[in-house]
């Protein structure tokens, strides 16, 4: 009787690509490079399933087969984060108008 | 601890920040506001992710110190990389969360209970399927961008590497994956799993090596696309509903971009979805041209001509990007300005080595990005100028676009320098450029060529002024 | 444990909205009529409601109290619909280049 | 029979089938394909509906037939309208769909077991809440509607009716719908409920009398709006993706549609969502100007004028909705061509009474659309056109908007008819347009009126050849 919630996130995937649709060829050509770093940036929101693989581990053994990837997995998504973020902003401060 | 109701409910906020960071690039104006917003975004998915476990044992401080030692090397290469090195960052980058993808796949194939997707052994089927083709294309992105950073930092040859039955042994790959992954999902036997992850990083070896460096940017978008599906897909294994929207945006962004380049390079899409192009450096069609007269000079007769013209319009290309030219570009523009001329920047949809190139690093030359103006809008403005410089470009102004259908690049808009009373051309040699097609406007009457590097030319015509 | 399927729903109803505001802006101006008589009849999908509240009376009394709501509602919704596409259909018919 | 799921499913499809529908509509190629689009989507939504209740009983014969018959009649009204006549069809469409809202709301009241929401007298809180605000906001549409159709169709006067207190009542009746739907939520008593729809049907019409009814058309897409959110809410009580979805993207179409509008006429969206505006009508400022000397011409003059001109720009505008006078000037138009004259249609944003009233018009008379431009696409061309034939416009092509500050228009964009080297003013006299504001262009040197009605003129026009 209920709806299967798969078929709500078919929903908002469809609808979320509706949306990137149409955002993306918004954005001025001018900014497709700072679009192409922070598309980069949000990806890394992946950290999200790393953070709940380390934290899996037990109080014992922190460090086991499956929370280590977790782990590596957070390294990795932070320095895409930081990374993708701050050279987004280092990128777009650069955007002036003239001055007059 | 929180509800799963409020969790859902704040990964969606944070879906919509992303959404609206993306919005805001659609003018300079809203575009660090729309950075914030990302910014917040990801914050909120972060913090409510630690609320949801709310296990703050010893393994959180490992979490935080990761977390923060990741951020520092993040940090540190944001802050340290020459903005000239923006197309091999984003390739780096991107391995990384192909990579980041991958291991997230693995650690839920090995402890699926954290994950509420059953026990190890007995993974639900949706869940497993969603996780191979998550860890695959995860995979396919880490390979082919290390490949494609390689190929752009220089570090491997950009030449493409191809070899018999090339394409015959990228079939066999994709059906051992189909295979494979028909028979984890029945066995659910990790061996499978890990032949799967192992053979995906080869086809992403396989894809790429075959592709001419210059191609990169174009490689580098589509596989950001794929990351995305492959981010989303992942998002549908952990039920998170930022990381549907997220992996959503992503792809349709990487696919866009992919798109406009290959409009603007005139290629078909589908060849390059379909991997396997390049090779267009070697068809490099110069040498019988090389004996029609060509008028050459220095920087006082660019000067000279410069200096009696009543408006420029400034042509970048991607030899201003090698030469890092486009500081002494806006100097020598100020002093143009200082002497009464109108100068005005022309940039093509594809100028450069990816989209939006020339733009970023005239914003790092501090050139007000209002004197820059996309082809569309400048273009008839060439007929009424009366110097046309260009540094560094050469496929962008090339006719031959308009005039022979069997060239490469026939049908590419293409900005109208020609037209201008008289072109000045700063490049090294008559060589081509990327598309290795030979431009006829260098052996134009009213083209002068300034052989030389770009900075150092643009430097020497400020002194001479 | 299970997520509310509202908090889907809402999310569904966000992401319409941007959808909605994006697909809107982009009709060119010169259909701006043809939008509204198109959403007017799109918006008679409410006639499912109607439907549903028709059918729910049961085969001695056909007509009862609740039911009787939903089959007018149905005769609304349904001149709105037929009415909508089809006047929009004939706007749209009209919209024509130059023969050349 | 079909499962829960295939349904949500279906529901989706028909959800993503509107949102195509409106895509088609950003160019006039694809928006036959479009609306088809649109009319699969109702039908897969109207059938799964059947499928999911599956009780083929008599009931269902009879719901077919009020299908038929209401379809019938829809379609019979569709055939037969006139396009002048398209704002008072939007608006007496409009007041149906609010009306089959407050019906659905109803019986889903009265009987909640057939839609899941509870026991009569006992109805989940939730659903409750989003039934009342889907009622209240159905019946405030469909009385509102009614007012607007009635002004829009002459049957009641277009002059804003006012009375004494009447934001003061407006706030009473607001207080006590508030009241109401609380106590409703807490008894569940169905008389509270009554009352609640009775009171919303008073609402919508005390918020539309006070308005002019010229400015009819921002209420009808206000109400359009409104009506799209109360739609989406009925979409919660009934767990259909395809309402909300549907609701969200009407409710942007009608908010987008009024902000065009009030922006084209410089009014503030705001003071348009509060409602009470109007009595622009009134604000009549002529008078003291009609002393100033006036050049009129007849037929003759005007078709010696354009037969020496080699390029002619039409304005159109209300007027010519009023008279009718497309099919005319369609046929003046050709008469132009055949006799070498290069002949364009200019459209303001605001021109007519609706958005896209004179493209629809001009449509209707077989003019091809790539004839018909923009304001911002040929007002730089009235520089170079011999010849402005404005026809029943005005207040476009006011240059007050530009000059003075304290005009009701300042700040509108116009079309720059005054600078066209004639300017032929089709209109019955010299009274004010729609904002009553005088119009300096009809005084000016090469400015010639023509004082007949638009149609008939055209066609004397077209005799004098
Ligand atoms: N923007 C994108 O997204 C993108 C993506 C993929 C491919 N592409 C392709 O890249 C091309 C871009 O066109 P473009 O006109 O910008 O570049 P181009 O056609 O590749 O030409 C660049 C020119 O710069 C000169 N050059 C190189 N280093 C220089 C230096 N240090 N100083 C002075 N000149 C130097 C080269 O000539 P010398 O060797 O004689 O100096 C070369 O002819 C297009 O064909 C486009 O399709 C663009
Ligand atoms: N398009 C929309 O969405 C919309 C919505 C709401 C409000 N409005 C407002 O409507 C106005 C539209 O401007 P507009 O220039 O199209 O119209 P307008 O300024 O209202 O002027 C129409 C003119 O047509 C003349 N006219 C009326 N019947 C005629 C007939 N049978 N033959 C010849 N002339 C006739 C009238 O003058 P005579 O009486 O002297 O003949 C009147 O001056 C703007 O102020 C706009 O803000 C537009």
């Amino acid at each position: 009787m209920e709806i299967d919630p798969f078929v709500f996130r078919l929903s908002i995937f469809i609808l979320s690509i509706f949306v990137g649709y149409y955002v993306v060829w918004s954005v001025t050509p001018s900014l497709h490079t700072p679009l192409m770093s922070v598309t980069n940036a949000i990806s890394s929101v992946i950290i999200v399933g790393a953070i709940i693989a380390a934290l899996a581990g037990n109080n014992e053994n922190i460090f086991n087969e499956a929370s280590i990837f977790g782990f590596l997995a957070i390294i990795l998504a932070a320095v895409n984060i930081f990374g993708g973020f701050l050279v987004t902003q280092r990128m777009l401060a650069m955007y002036k108008k003239k001055k007059k | 601890m929180i509800s799963t109701n409020l969790l859902a409910l704040f990964y969606l906020v944070s879906g919509v920040l992303f959404i609206l960071a993306l919005r805001g690039l659609s003018s300079p104006e809203t575009s660090r506001q729309g950075n914030f917003f990302g910014i917040l975004g990801m914050l909120i998915a972060v913090l409510v992710t630690f609320l949801s476990i709310g296990n703050f044992s010893t393994s959180f401080i490992y979490v935080i110190l990761f977390l923060l030692i990741g951020g520092g090397v993040g940090a540190f290469i944001a802050f340290k990389i020459p903005m000239t090195a923006m197309p091999e960052l984003v390739a780096g980058f991107h391995s990384l969360v192909g990579l980041a993808a991958v291991f997230v796949a693995i650690s839920a194939f090995l402890n699926p209970e954290a994950f509420n997707l059953g026990v190890s052994g007995n993974i639900k089927l949706a869940s497993l399927i969603e996780m191979s083709i998550g860890a695959a294309v995860g995979a396919i992105t880490f390979s082919g961008s290390i490949i494609a950073f390689l190929k752009l930092r220089g570090i491997m040859s950009g030449a493409p590497i191809t070899f018999p039955a090339q394409h015959i042994l990228n079939l066999i790959i994709l059906i051992s994956i189909i295979v494979l992954t028909y028979f984890l999902c029945v066995t659910q036997l990790p061996n499978l799993f890990w032949s799967l992850i192992a053979i995906s990083f080869l086809v992403g070896i396989l894809l790429i090596i075959p592709i001419g460096g210059a191609d990169m940017p174009v490689v580098i978008s589509m596989l950001n696309s794929y990351s995305g599906w492959a981010a989303a897909g992942i998002g549908f294994t952990l039920e998170n509903t930022a990381l549907i929207i997220t992996g959503a945006l992503v792809g349709s962004s990487g696919a866009i971009l992919s798109y406009i380049m290959c409009k603007g390079m005139n290629r078909s899409f589908f060849s390059v979805i379909l991997g396997g192009f390049g090779g267009t450096d070697q068809t490099t069609k110069s040498g019988n041209k090389e004996q029609k007269p060509v008028k050459s000079g220095n920087s006082d007769d660019a000067a000279f001509l410069m200096k009696n013209a009543s408006s420029v319009i400034i042509v970048p290309g991607y030899g201003m990007a090698v030469a890092q030219a486009q500081h002494a570009l806006r100097e020598m523009v100020d002093t143009l300005k200082k002497n009464g001329i109108k100068v005005s920047y022309a940039i093509h949809p594809v100028a450069g080595r990816m989209p939006g190139h020339m733009n970023v690093l005239l914003a790092e030359a501090n050139v007000p990005y209002d004197e820059v103006f996309e082809l569309e809008e400048i273009n008839n403005d060439f007929a009424n100028c009366d110097v046309a410089y260009v540094i560094g470009a050469n496929d962008v102004t090339n006719p031959v676009a308009k005039t022979d259908p069997q060239s490469p690049i026939y049908g590419m808009p293409i900005l109208d320098v020609e037209k201008a009373k008289s072109v000045l051309f700063v490049k090294r040699s008559l060589s081509p450029g990327y598309a290795g097609v030979d431009n006829d406007l260098f052996y134009r009457e009213n083209t002068l060529m300034l052989f030389a590097d770009a900075k150092k030319m643009t430097e020497d015509i400020i002194k001479s002024f």
